[in-house]
């Protein structure tokens, strides 16, 4: 018994640490003044339209959601067929690239920007500073998720024998695929995308090192905010917790359903 | 000319053969059964049948048409796999008419051709389901539909009662054989369960290590195995040695002699009968309709079937009994 | 046919658009000069030998090897325990840590870095400046990966029917955890450490942000540097790549053995 | 004094009864079965009496002593697992030892009881192979090794041989019996095999519902079963409602009859004995030792099963017998 408190006292401290700063945080975004008291003075609204009126913010938004949605589709055009090639054709390639999609974990984004900047300075072709060179580096973010997930739904369901089944009941390759494994595909591949999406959309070191002010993302211009007002900053981080965390909480429920 | 004709099948892996010098012919209609232990190719030669691996060697006729190199789409088999295979996006309706649409039907003959598979197999009233909300038997009864409905030429089943429990599998076993009888359907079954094959077959072809060791009806196989490893895998023959057939029969044979448990006949240790052979129960069981006795005969062991007709007549270990064995029920048998 | 060939072709497309940027890094790092010609011109080791001589570089390696290590440490003595807990005593509690250690996925570290300044700016604790803060906010990070590698250990074993046997065997619980289930987690753990340490070590944005030059850590040491010859931050960003690499690979041969 | 004696045992999850009323005694070195179908409750009943499932009701003493409340440790209870539930990081040997290490024994004792543990289940050679080099059967043998080391006072098994193969299963069977025969240890098997349950008790208790339903000897089990469930559970019974009754054998029962199908004896068509019945063979199925026919007599269904003595005394659907029922063999039948 006294083993299985030590257990339980683990378990909250756990749920404790992950939530005692999301709460202080939204107290003080809540608040006028928070300073040398215990508790705060005030509840005001004001820090929050003062953000949604801001129009670098919704600019810096804008550039956040092309870079990324653009990258979502690029990786799901790429990948959806990759995996089902792997699965279908080279079962055995699947090892192989399940080493392969953890290169970005090794090539942190730091090493990789300051690699990319020495290949691009003299080079060419100038990507840097543009939105396009974001696109190539998220995809490499994305791919290591969007290929787990959705290898690990083919696994699930069997593809060989679903398309075998398929094609002797008079279905082409193509269209066993578009019929029979595509639909079982689609949520891990919604859950994928939104956990990718939640990821680039807080991506910065790429966005900053390589792209900067000239193509400004949010995460950039969170960056550049850190010295406005505390209250408005957390206002700042409230807003975006919420945004993704309803994304991340609708992948959840997305990937849950699929196990079901 | 035969409907179904197979001659020279054969298919290796990697150097490991799987299978080789298959032939054989099945008329219209007939229900046939590939048993063999686990490993022994009878899977992979189905999927050669169906196109899904591609031969070796070998020639594949079906009707007169050569259909060796056809691709599995023209075919016109239809087949059921142990796992199911049903599409998990589909309902139970839509993965019946999945076929049927490839064939670019109208709807509405796809709507009535559906309905009636459905009727077939008994699953009114599951048409909106989907697969992971069946259980497995109904999960194998769509898949059956869904393969029937096509009206392929050629019914291969793999092993499509091993996933089920022991009860459904029986009653699925019944329709199965009830809806190949009604629309006269040639059909491939493959199994490694005896008990399935002698039900269902109208013949057997027995496959051991890539061969198909022994074609014949249910009744032959079972009663008349055409080598020791078709007898052990059929059934609990009593074998017997050179040594052992002389101890307790007399006779002097080079080879095996095979003795059926069933055949072997028990009267009482008084009985006077010239020919009787006098033994004792070591063990018995009871497995619920028949009871299986471990008796010794002139120092050989030999196991009896008997059926559990009254529980007085049940003998005890140390029981003296005479055994009766006809001639005629003795098998020589090759090695 | 024509289906292979493309599933094939996008299966390449991948492998090549992951091995350029490091192929390109790599002889620009081992060449005397690469200017407006398509060839490198002089192989050297000049610049790796320049910056395993650099005492600031050996300094930021070290802090980052103090904060990593630091940091796995404390998970692993809070995550393992709590992983049996919910997998012994709360099996259904599973679902909602999945979710909850999806957290540090929504909150990026730039919008947590922020609040995490504006709450501790007028605070009478300083954390801020102190490798202390980094460790809090690394086992966040290390959080997600080694609960589910972890959880997904225990979910092959069948903690509950192992944890049964050895009691009837005579052992109490905390001899039937270290005796049967340990063992058991004992790859899973290797491989979670592994990755959580290439993902750690390559972490910038709480470093930067939150500590600074106050405590370099190496990501921090090369943000710095990227100004320098790119020569020299080729050389660092391959040396980088090699380390990281050999780790990932130990990782990943630690896990596939574990499946064995 | 029994040996075991358990009193009023009840068991529910949230509002569902699991089982309830459940009251046996065993005697030292008895070798009972817990036979039900599946969900019936049996395995946490089993779990029960180990103590990894806490009671709601019920008391449990073993050679007297109460240990209704006992931790699963003190209670000198083994247990094998259905999923065997080897520790995975560990050999063979370790894990038979693992429960002697708990004792704090020797090490030289421990060694030479563990040679022992595994001269007796037969896994000599196999000492330092670890649980995932094994098949399933030595895995199960090994699983029964570690329970029988630390030599409880009563060993329970819950279906331990539902994940093997049917050969397997038939041989180890027969081992475990044999070492429980050996060792005379008081034994609890919970299966769902009814074969399994006839062959190795000395007891069945069939369970349905979360009650014990019967109790008695194989024999009586399987040949007066207590109501049509157990009937029904245990073997294919011809079971006839009161108009059946009355147009077979012309007698007056509320009730269902219940008659085995082997007890049924048929005789030519011509045989004028009176008493006899005749029929019409509708349907057989070659089962290997057994015949199994469906007949119709005076508009009647009912299955006889026959030995499958001779393929020339196999009759074929349509042909007329003779039917001999025995009155002794008609039980009337609870519903």
């Amino acid at each position: 018994m006294a083993t299985e408190r030590y257990h339980r006292g683990v378990v909250y401290l756990l749920v404790v640490l992950l939530a005692l700063p999301v709460l202080g945080t939204l107290i003080y975004s809540l608040s006028e003044r928070w300073d040398a008291t215990v508790l705060p003075h005030g509840l005001t609204l004001h820090w929050y339209t003062t953000l949604w009126l801001d129009d670098r913010f919704l600019m810096a938004f804008w550039h956040s959601l092309v870079v990324c949605l653009g990258t979502l589709l690029l990786s799901t055009i790429l990948i959806v067929p990759a995996v089902f090639a792997i699965h279908y054709y080279f079962p055995r390639l699947d090892r192989w690239m399940n080493i392969l999609i953890l290169l970005p974990f090794a090539v942190p984004p730091v090493v990789s920007s300051v690699g990319l900047l020495s290949l691009y300075a003299d080079g060419p072709i100038s990507l840097v500073g543009t939105p396009w060179i974001l696109l190539g580096c998220y995809f490499t973010i994305a791919l290591p998720f969007m290929y787990r997930m959705l290898s690990d739904s083919l696994r699930v369901i069997n593809v060989r024998e679903l398309v075998d089944a398929a094609h002797l009941l008079g279905a082409s390759t193509p269209r066993a695929f578009w019929a029979v494994i595509l639909p079982g595909l689609r949520k891990g591949l919604l859950a994928s995308l939104f956990i990718s999406f939640s990821f680039l959309f807080g991506e910065f070191v790429f966005a900053n090192m390589l792209v900067g002010t000239r193509y400004e993302t949010l995460q950039v211009y969170l960056y550049n905010m850190r010295n406005a007002s505390g209250h408005f900053t957390s206002a700042l981080v409230m807003s975006y917790f919420i945004f993704t965390f309803a994304l991340t909480w609708m992948a959840m429920r997305i990937s849950r359903q699929e196990r079901t | 000319m035969s409907f179904v004709e197979v001659s020279g099948f054969a298919k290796s892996y990697g150097g490991n053969t799987v299978f080789e010098d298959i032939n054989f012919v099945l008329a219209r209609g007939e229900f046939v059964t590939l048993l063999g232990p686990s490993g022994c190719g009878k899977s992979t030669l189905l999927r050669c049948l169906a196109g899904l691996v591609s031969l070796d060697a070998g020639q594949f006729r079906v009707e007169g048409e050569d259909i060796t190199y056809a691709v599995p789409q023209k075919r016109g088999i239809g087949m059921v796999f142990q796992s199911y295979a049903l599409f998990p996006n589909m309902t139970v309706s839509q993965n019946i008419a999945f076929g049927l649409k490839m064939q670019k039907l109208a709807a509405k003959v796809v709507a009535s051709k559906v309905a009636e598979a459905i009727e077939l197999v008994e699953l009114g009233g599951k048409e909106r389901a989907y697969p992971a909300a069946l259980s497995g038997g109904q999960r194998q009864r769509v898949a059956l539909a869904r393969s029937l409905v096509v009206e392929p030429r050629i019914l291969l089943l793999d092993e499509p009662l091993s996933a089920l429990d022991a009860r459904i599998r029986r009653s699925l076993r019944q329709q199965i054989l009830d809806i190949q009888r009604r629309l006269d359907l040639t059909t491939i079954f493959v199994t490694h369960d005896q008990e399935e094959a002698l039900t269902l077959s109208d013949r057997i072809f027995v496959m051991d290590r890539g061969r198909i060791v022994q074609q014949g009806s249910a009744e032959t196989v079972y009663t008349r195995p055409a080598n020791e490893a078709v007898a052990r895998f059929m059934g609990n023959y009593n074998l017997l040695g050179p040594q052992e057939s002389r101890l307790l029969l007399g006779l002097d044979i080079d080879g095996h002699l095979a003795i059926r448990p069933e055949v072997i006949r028990l009267f009482a240790a008084d009985d006077v009968t010239p020919g009787l052979i006098p033994a004792t129960v070591m063990h018995s069981q009871l497995l619920g309709n028949v009871v299986r006795y471990q008796v010794e005969a002139k120092g050989v062991a030999l196991q009896i079937d008997c059926l559990n007709r009254r529980a007085a007549d049940l003998l005890s270990d140390g029981n003296r009994v005479m055994l009766h064995i006809a001639p005629e029920d003795l098998q020589e048998i090759a090695p």
